[in-house]
C-alpha cells in the first residue's frame, strides 16, 4: 500500500509541475501541451488509485482536447513560438495572493479535516466498469442524459457563435 | 492509507492554486481557460479520492467525475466559441482590449 | 571515394552502414523527373528510390545541363543532403557551384544502369572519410544588409538611416548573392541549410519594434519585451509569430503610398483614416509620412520609454511605432485607463489590425512558403512562392527562372543567324518538347522560304510530335499521380514516358497495350474523380491554349484544319468543365489519341535541317507543342535569322497561377498548379 | 516473460510491414530491405535544424514509439500472450492512439519549418475525421462482448467474426485505422510530393530511424487492434493462436498498403464531410444494430 502513495503521490508532484510549466514557458504550444501532460499524470493518478476506468478515460481524451487547446492558442495568440518573450500577465500580485490563499485554504482543509476511517480495497476493475455502466443507466441516468444534451447544446451554441454572420447582419 | 488520500487531496489543492493564479493574471482568453482547466482538475483529482478512499461503494462519486469531465469539454467548446467570435470582430482575444464587455 | 562523404574513420560498423547505403539509394533529381524521364531515363528502372526531400536523399542526379540559376539551386539542395551524400551527373556540363561530380555518365538509360553500379562501389567504399571537407558556396554563404522597415526598396550595406523616411535601417541576412533568399530558409525548397555555416550577424531587435536594434540581449526600450536575435525572426516556421510585425508591415509598405492615414505632428498617438484636426490640440493632421520625417529620431526611443514609464502620452517617435501608436488610439475609448501608463501592454488589436484579412475574416499570421524551383511534385525550374494563411492559399508569386524562350529567339546578333543554327537553338530551349519546337521552327523556316514540305515527311514529323506528345503526357500523368499518391500507376507511368524517347512506330505500337491498361486502370481509379472535381478551374479565354483550353471546352488546337491531322483523322478532344479532373481526361484522352495517330502516321522521323538555301523572307508557324500551340515568326534574310517572335502556352499558365489558387487549400492549390503541366523552360519572360 | 515475446513479435510485424510497404511504393518485394534501411539511416547524419523546439524535436519520435507499444501492450497474441489485460482495454487502446496525435503535433512544431508544421496540423484536422469512428464502432464491439476486456472481445467472437457480426463497424473502423496510422491515402501529415515529407521532412539519420519504426509499430498496433476486434484474434483452426493472430494481422496491414497505393489521397475537406456526414450516422446505426442483435440473439 506505500507504492499507491508513493505513485500517487509522483503522479500529483508531476501534474503540478507541468501545471506550474503552463504559465511559465512563453510558447504557447509548450503551454498547451504542459496542460496536456498534467492532466496525463492526473489520468496516471486515478490509475494509481484504482480507478480505471476513469483515468484511461482521462488519458484519452486530455490529448484531443489539449492538442486543440494548441492549435487554438497558436490561431489566436501574438507570438505563440515565445519568441518574443513577451509579457502576457496583469495584475500579477493579486493573481498570486489568491491562488496562493485558495490553494492553502484548499490545502488546510485536506490537510487538517479528519476524514475518519480510508477503505483499504476497491472494487476490482471489471466490477467497478460494470457497476458504472449500471449507475449511467440507473440511477443517475437523468444526470448522465442532462450532461449529455447539455453537451451537444454547447455544441451547437459555440458553432453558432462561432461562425461568421451573413453579410449585412455583420456588426463591424 | 491515509497518507494516500493526503497526496491526492495535496494534489487537488495545488492544481487549484496553481489554476487560479493562471485564471487569474492570464490576459489571453485562451490562457484563462488554461487556468480554469487546471481548477476543474483539482476537483477532478479530489473526487476521484474520495470516491476510492471514502465510499468505493458509491458509483456517484464516478458519476461525478464523468460529469466534471463533461464540464471541462462544455468550457472548452464554448470558449473557443467566443474566442473565434472575438478574434474575428476585433482581431484579438486579450482581455485587457475587451473593456467594452464590462457592465 | 565521394565528395560528400562524412566525417570519421572506418570502422566494422560504418563499413557496414555504407554498404547499406549504396543499396538503398534515395535520388533527387534536378531538374525534375519529368526532364529526366523526356531525356529518356527511368530513375526507378534503375534501382534508384524516390525521396520525397532531400534529407532523406543521397543521390543527386543531375540530368542534362543544368542553367546557371538551377546550379545555385542544386548547390542549396546538395548543402540540404545529409552526408554521405553524392552526385550523379548525366550528360551534364558545367556543375559549379555544386562539388564535381561523383560519378558521370552519358544521357541513356545503359549508362545510368553502369552509373548506378559505379556509384554503388564508390559509396561503399568511400561513405567515411576521416578528412571530409564541408561543402561551401557563396550561394550559402549569407550577408546582413540594412532595409527600411516601410521602403523595401531601401537596402544598405551598413547600418544607417532611410533617406525617404529617417528611420533606423533593420538588419536581415541576405544572401551573398542574388539576394533570392532573404533568410536562412532557401529559396529552393524551404528547408533550413547545412548548419554549421557561417553564423550570420547576430542583432537583437524588438518583435514589435523593427527600429529597436541592440547587438546585446536586453528588453525594448519601447515596450519592454526581450529583444529576439534578428535572425530568428527572420526564419519561417515558428517565426510566423514573430514576423507578425515585419510581415504586417511588410504588407503595407507592399500597398504602397496610397496608405493615408493622417496623424497630429504633436499627438502621434491621434491617428486617423481622414484628414481633420486632432481632437486634443486642434491641429491640422498630416499625412503620416510626411509626421515621420518632422518626428524625433529612433535615438530618443530612450527618452520615450522613460516618459511612457512616467504615466504620461510619450511623443513615440511615429514612424516605427506605428502599432504603439494605434495602442494608444484604442486606450483613447476610455474602458482602459488602468493600463495606459503600463508600457509592456501590446495591444493585439492594434497589431493585427493592419494584417491583410482573408475572407474568412480571421486574420492570421502569414508564412510565405517556397515551393520550388527544385522541389518534387511541381516542374522543375517553377518557382512557386506562396503565401500561407494558416493551410489557405493567400497568394501567390510563381516565376520561371528557367525560362529560356526570350534568350533561344532574341539571339539575332546584328547578323543574324544561321537556319539550321536558329532550329537546333529552338529545340534545344525547352527539355521537355525539343521535338515540337524543332518542327516549330522548320515549319517557320520553310513558311519564309516559301518552300513547300514534301506530304511523306510532314506525315513523319507529324508521327514525331504525337512521339513526343505521347511521351510528355505520360511523364505529366506520372508527375500528377505521383502528387496524389498513386505510386502504382505513377510507377508504370515513369516507365512508359522513358521508353517512349527514340522509339520508332513498332516499338510503341509494342508499348500501346502497356499504355492503354495504364490509361484504363487510371480511369478507373475509385474517387479520383471526386478528388479533383472543382480544383483549378480555369475559364476559357481567347488565351488559354492547348490541353487547359480544350479541358475547358474550347477546341483550341493546332492540329484542327492541319491536312496532314486531317488524313491521319484526327478530331480535337474536349471536355466542358476546366478542372483539374477535366485536364486529366483530356491529357487520357489524347494519349489513347497519340498512339492511334502514331500508328497511322506509320513512320516517325524528326531529322533533317530545313534547307531554305540563301531565301529571304517572312514566315509564321503555328505547332501544337503537348502543351499547347506555339507561334513563331521570323524574318529570314539570305538565309540567316534575323528576327523572331515566339509566343508560347505556359507563358499564359504562368501569369494564371495567382488567380488560380487564391484561396484554395495547401494540398489543391499545388494540385492545380500540377495539373496545368506547366514548363518553365517556355515561358517568354 | 510474456512481455519480452508480445515485443519480440510487435519488433517482428514491424520488419514485415516495412517490407510489405516497400512493396506498396516500388513494387519490389526485397524481404531484406529494412535491415539495409535500418543500416543505411544509422549510417547517415542526423541533424537539429537552427531553431528548433529541441524538446518536441527529439521527443516526438519515441512519443510516437511509445503510444504504438502502449496500444499493443493491451492487444492479446493468444490467451495469455498479453503484456497488460487491463479491464478497460478496448478504451485504453483509443487512448494510446490519441497520443499519435500529440507525436505528430510535437513533430511538427519542433523542427521550425514550414512544411513540417502545416503537417502537424493537418493531422489536428485528419483527427477530428476520424476519431469518432475509432471509438463508435469499438463501442459497439464491446457491446457485443459486454466487457471491456481485449481477451473477452475474442471470446466473444467464438461463434462468428465480428467482421460478420458487424460488418458495417469493420468498415468504418478499418477506415478510421488507416487514418489514424496516416497510411495512404490519409497522408496528409507526410504527404510526399505535397510537403516534401511534411512532419518526416527535418528528421534524417538516426532520428528518421525511429521515426519510421514508431511508424511501422503503429501500423501493426492498428491492425492488431483490428483483428481482435473484428477478426477473431487468435481463433482459427490447426496452426497455434500466435501464429493466427501473426497472420491476420499482416494480411489487415497488406490490404491496408494495397488499397492505399490505389486511391488518391483525400482532401481534408473531403475527409471531414464523409467522417461527419456520413461516418458518424453509419456509426451509430451500427450501435443500434448490434444493440438489436444483442437483444434479440442471446
Amino acid at each position: 500500500m506505500h507504492a499507491q502513495t508513493f505513485f500517487i503521490a509522483f503522479f500529483g508532484l508531476a501534474a503540478v509541475w507541468f501545471g506550474v510549466a503552463v504559465f511559465r514557458t512563453s510558447s504557447m504550444v509548450r503551454s498547451a501541451l504542459a496542460l496536456l501532460f498534467s492532466q496525463t499524470a492526473i489520468g496516471a493518478m486515478f490509475l494509481a488509485m484504482q480507478t480505471e476506468f476513469l483515468g484511461v478515460l482521462q488519458i484519452m481524451m486530455m490529448a484531443t482536447e489539449m492538442s486543440i487547446m494548441a492549435i487554438f492558442m497558436v490561431m489566436y495568440m501574438m507570438d505563440p513560438g515565445g519568441l518574443g518573450a513577451m509579457e502576457m500577465t496583469h495584475q500579477k500580485r493579486f493573481s498570486i495572493a489568491a491562488g496562493a490563499i485558495g490553494g492553502g485554504a484548499a490545502l488546510a482543509v485536506a490537510v487538517l479535516t479528519p476524514w475518519g476511517p480510508v477503505v483499504a480495497q476497491a472494487p476490482a476493475a471489471a466490477q467497478q466498469t460494470r457497476a458504472l455502466g449500471l449507475e449511467l443507466l440507473g440511477r443517475s441516468m437523468l444526470v448522465f442524459e442532462t450532461a449529455g444534451v447539455t453537451i451537444l447544446t454547447a455544441m451547437i451554441a459555440a458553432t453558432a457563435v462561432a461562425v461568421r454572420r451573413r453579410e449585412g447582419k455583420a456588426a463591424r | 492509507m491515509t497518507a494516500a488520500l493526503i497526496a491526492a487531496l495535496v494534489t487537488g489543492a495545488a492544481l487549484f492554486g496553481v489554476g487560479l493564479y493562471g485564471a487569474l493574471s492570464q490576459t489571453n482568453l485562451v490562457m484563462i481557460m488554461m487556468g480554469v482547466e487546471l481548477i476543474l482538475a483539482g476537483a477532478l483529482v479530489n473526487l476521484a479520492a474520495f470516491w476510492r478512499f471514502l465510499h468505493p461503494g458509491a458509483y456517484a462519486g464516478q458519476m461525478f467525475v464523468l460529469i466534471v469531465m463533461t464540464v471541462m469539454a462544455l468550457e472548452m467548446a464554448v470558449g473557443f466559441g467566443v474566442a473565434t467570435a472575438r478574434f474575428r470582430a476585433k482581431g484579438s482575444v486579450e482581455m485587457e482590449e475587451a473593456g467594452e464587455l464590462k457592465g | 571515394m565521394i565528395h560528400g562523404a562524412r566525417r570519421g574513420a572506418w570502422s566494422g560498423l560504418r563499413r557496414l552502414t555504407a554498404r547499406a547505403q549504396a543499396q538503398m539509394l534515395a535520388a533527387i533529381v534536378v531538374p525534375g523527373p519529368e526532364v529526366a524521364a523526356a531525356l529518356g531515363l527511368d530513375l526507378a528502372g534503375a534501382g534508384l528510390l524516390p525521396a520525397a526531400s532531400p534529407r532523406h536523399a543521397s543521390v543527386l542526379v543531375v540530368a542534362g545541363a543544368l542553367p546557371a540559376q538551377l546550379r545555385e539551386a542544386a548547390a542549396v539542395l546538395y548543402a540540404q543532403m545529409m552526408r554521405p551524400r553524392a552526385v550523379m551527373a548525366l550528360g551534364a556540363g558545367t556543375l559549379a557551384p555544386l562539388p564535381g561530380a561523383d560519378v558521370v555518365a552519358e544521357l541513356s538509360q545503359p549508362a545510368l544502369l553502369d552509373a548506378v553500379r559505379r556509384l554503388r562501389r564508390a559509396i561503399a567504399g568511400g561513405a567515411f572519410r576521416r578528412d571530409a571537407a564541408g561543402f561551401d558556396a557563396p550561394v550559402l554563404r549569407s550577408r546582413t544588409e540594412y532595409v527600411c522597415p516601410m521602403h523595401p526598396e531601401v537596402v544598405r550595406d551598413e547600418p544607417g538611416s532611410c533617406p525617404k523616411c529617417g528611420m533606423t535601417l533593420v538588419p536581415r541576412e541576405a544572401q551573398d548573392e542574388g539576394g533570392h533568399a532573404p533568410d536562412a530558409v532557401d529559396a529552393s525548397t524551404g528547408m533550413e541549410m547545412e548548419a554549421g555555416r557561417g553564423g550570420g550577424e547576430s542583432a537583437y531587435t524588438c518583435p514589435m519594434h523593427p527600429e529597436v536594434v541592440r547587438d546585446e540581449p536586453g528588453s525594448c526600450p519601447k515596450c519592454g519585451m526581450t529583444l529576439v536575435p534578428r535572425e530568428a525572426q527572420d526564419e519561417g516556421g515558428h517565426a510566423p509569430d514573430a514576423v507578425d510585425a515585419s510581415t504586417g508591415m511588410e504588407m503595407e509598405a507592399g500597398r504602397g503610398g496610397g496608405e493615408s492615414a493622417y496623424t497630429c505632428p504633436m499627438h502621434p498617438e491621434v491617428v486617423r483614416d481622414e484628414p481633420g484636426s486632432c481632437p486634443k490640440c486642434g491641429m491640422t493632421l498630416v499625412p503620416r509620412a510626411a509626421a515621420a520625417k518632422d518626428a524625433p529620431e529612433a535615438g530618443h526611443a530612450a527618452d520615450a520609454a522613460s516618459e511612457a514609464a512616467g504615466g504620461r502620452h510619450a511623443p513615440m517617435d511615429p514612424s516605427g511605432a506605428e502599432h504603439s501608436a494605434a495602442a494608444h488610439t484604442g486606450m483613447d475609448h476610455g474602458a482602459m485607463d488602468h493600463v495606459a501608463g503600463h508600457s509592456t501592454f501590446m495591444s493585439m488589436v492594434a497589431v493585427t489590425r493592419d494584417l491583410p484579412r482573408s475572407p474568412d475574416g480571421l486574420p492570421m499570421d502569414w508564412i510565405e512558403v517556397p515551393f520550388g524551383p527544385l522541389f518534387p511534385g511541381l516542374p522543375g525550374g517553377l518557382s512557386l512562392v506562396l503565401t500561407l494563411d494558416g493551410d489557405t492559399v493567400a497568394g501567390a508569386a510563381a516565376q520561371a527562372p528557367v525560362a529560356a524562350a526570350a534568350a533561344a529567339v532574341a539571339d539575332a546578333g546584328g547578323r543574324g543567324l544561321p537556319a539550321a543554327e536558329f532550329a537546333r537553338r529552338l529545340g534545344a530551349m525547352d527539355p521537355l518538347a525539343p521535338v515540337a519546337y524543332r518542327l516549330l521552327a522548320r515549319r517557320a523556316l520553310e513558311c519564309a522560304a516559301g518552300v513547300e514540305p514534301d506530304s511523306r515527311g510532314a506525315r513523319a514529323r507529324a508521327g514525331a510530335a504525337e512521339r513526343e506528345r505521347l511521351a510528355s503526357h505520360l511523364a505529366w500523368l506520372a508527375v500528377f499521380l505521383g502528387r496524389l499518391g498513386l505510386e502504382v500507376h505513377a510507377r508504370r507511368s515513369w516507365g512508359l514516358a522513358a521508353s517512349m524517347r527514340g522509339a520508332d512506330a513498332a516499338r510503341i505500337a509494342g508499348l500501346a497495350a502497356a499504355v492503354r491498361v495504364l490509361v484504363r486502370g487510371v480511369r478507373r481509379t475509385p474517387l479520383l474523380e471526386t478528388r479533383l472535381a472543382g480544383i483549378g478551374r480555369l475559364a476559357a479565354d481567347g488565351r488559354l491554349r492547348g490541353p487547359v483550353a480544350r479541358a475547358a471546352g474550347v477546341a483550341a488546337d493546332g492540329r484542327v484544319g492541319d491536312p496532314v491531322y486531317g488524313a491521319l483523322g484526327f478530331e480535337p478532344v474536349t471536355r466542358p468543365d476546366g478542372d483539374a479532373r477535366a485536364r486529366l481526361a483530356v491529357r487520357l484522352d489524347e494519349i489513347e489519341q497519340s498512339l492511334r495517330l502514331v500508328r497511322a502516321a506509320g513512320v516517325l522521323d524528326d531529322s533533317g535541317v530545313p534547307g531554305i538555301g540563301a531565301a529571304s523572307g517572312t514566315g509564321e508557324a503555328l505547332v501544337e507543342t503537348p502543351r499547347g500551340g506555339a507561334r513563331l515568326a521570323v524574318s529570314v534574310e539570305r538565309g540567316r535569322v534575323t528576327a523572331a517572335r515566339l509566343d508560347t502556352p505556359s507563358t499564359v499558365l504562368l501569369e494564371r497561377i495567382g488567380s488560380l489558387v487564391a484561396q484554395c487549400e495547401l494540398g489543391d492549390a499545388l494540385t492545380a498548379v500540377a495539373s496545368l503541366d506547366l514548363s518553365p523552360w517556355e515561358v517568354v519572360a | 516473460m510474456t512481455t519480452v515475446a508480445v515485443l519480440a513479435a510487435l519488433l517482428a510485424g514491424a520488419y514485415a510491414v516495412a517490407v510489405l510497404e516497400a512493396w506498396a511504393r516500388t513494387g519490389r518485394m526485397r524481404p531484406g530491405g529494412p535491415l539495409f534501411a535500418a543500416a543505411a539511416l544509422i549510417g547517415r547524419e542526423s541533424f537539429v535544424p537552427r531553431k528548433p523546439d529541441r524538446l518536441f524535436f527529439e521527443a516526438a519520435p519515441v512519443l510516437l514509439l511509445v503510444a504504438a507499444v502502449l496500444a499493443a501492450a493491451v492487444l492479446p497474441w493468444a490467451p495469455g500472450l498479453v503484456i497488460v489485460d487491463l479491464a478497460t482495454g478496448a478504451l485504453f487502446v483509443n487512448a494510446a492512439f490519441a497520443y499519435v496525435l500529440v507525436a505528430l503535433i510535437m513533430a511538427g512544431w519542433g523542427p521550425d519549418g514550414a512544411y513540417a508544421m502545416v503537417g502537424g496540423w493537418r493531422f489536428l484536422g485528419q483527427l477530428i475525421g476520424y476519431s469518432m469512428l475509432i471509438v463508435m464502432p469499438i463501442t459497439a464491439v464491446a457491446m457485443r462482448a459486454e466487457s471491456l476486456v481485449t481477451t473477452v472481445i475474442v471470446d466473444s467472437q467464438a461463434g462468428v467474426w465480428n467482421i460478420v457480426y458487424q460488418p458495417l463497424g469493420f468498415v468504418l473502423f478499418f477506415i478510421a485505422a488507416m487514418a489514424l496510422a496516416f497510411l495512404p491515402p490519409f497522408d496528409l501529415p507526410t504527404a510526399p510530393g505535397e510537403l516534401a515529407g511534411g512532419v518526416e521532412a527535418e528528421y534524417a539519420g538516426r532520428r528518421l530511424a525511429v521515426l519510421r519504426l514508431a511508424r511501422a509499430l503503429l501500423v501493426v498496433a492498428v491492425a492488431l487492434a483490428t483483428t481482435v476486434f473484428y477478426l477473431g484474434g487468435w481463433r482459427g483452426p490447426w496452426l497455434p493462436p500466435w501464429a493466427w493472430t501473426g497472420l491476420k494481422t499482416l494480411a489487415v496491414a497488406a490490404a491496408m498498403f494495397a488499397l492505399g497505393g490505389r486511391l488518391p489521397r483525400v482532401r481534408e475537406a473531403h475527409f471531414l464531410a464523409w467522417c461527419w456526414k456520413l461516418g458518424i450516422p453509419l456509426a451509430l446505426l451500427n450501435i443500434f444494430v448490434v444493440g438489436l442483435l444483442v437483444l434479440a440473439v442471446p
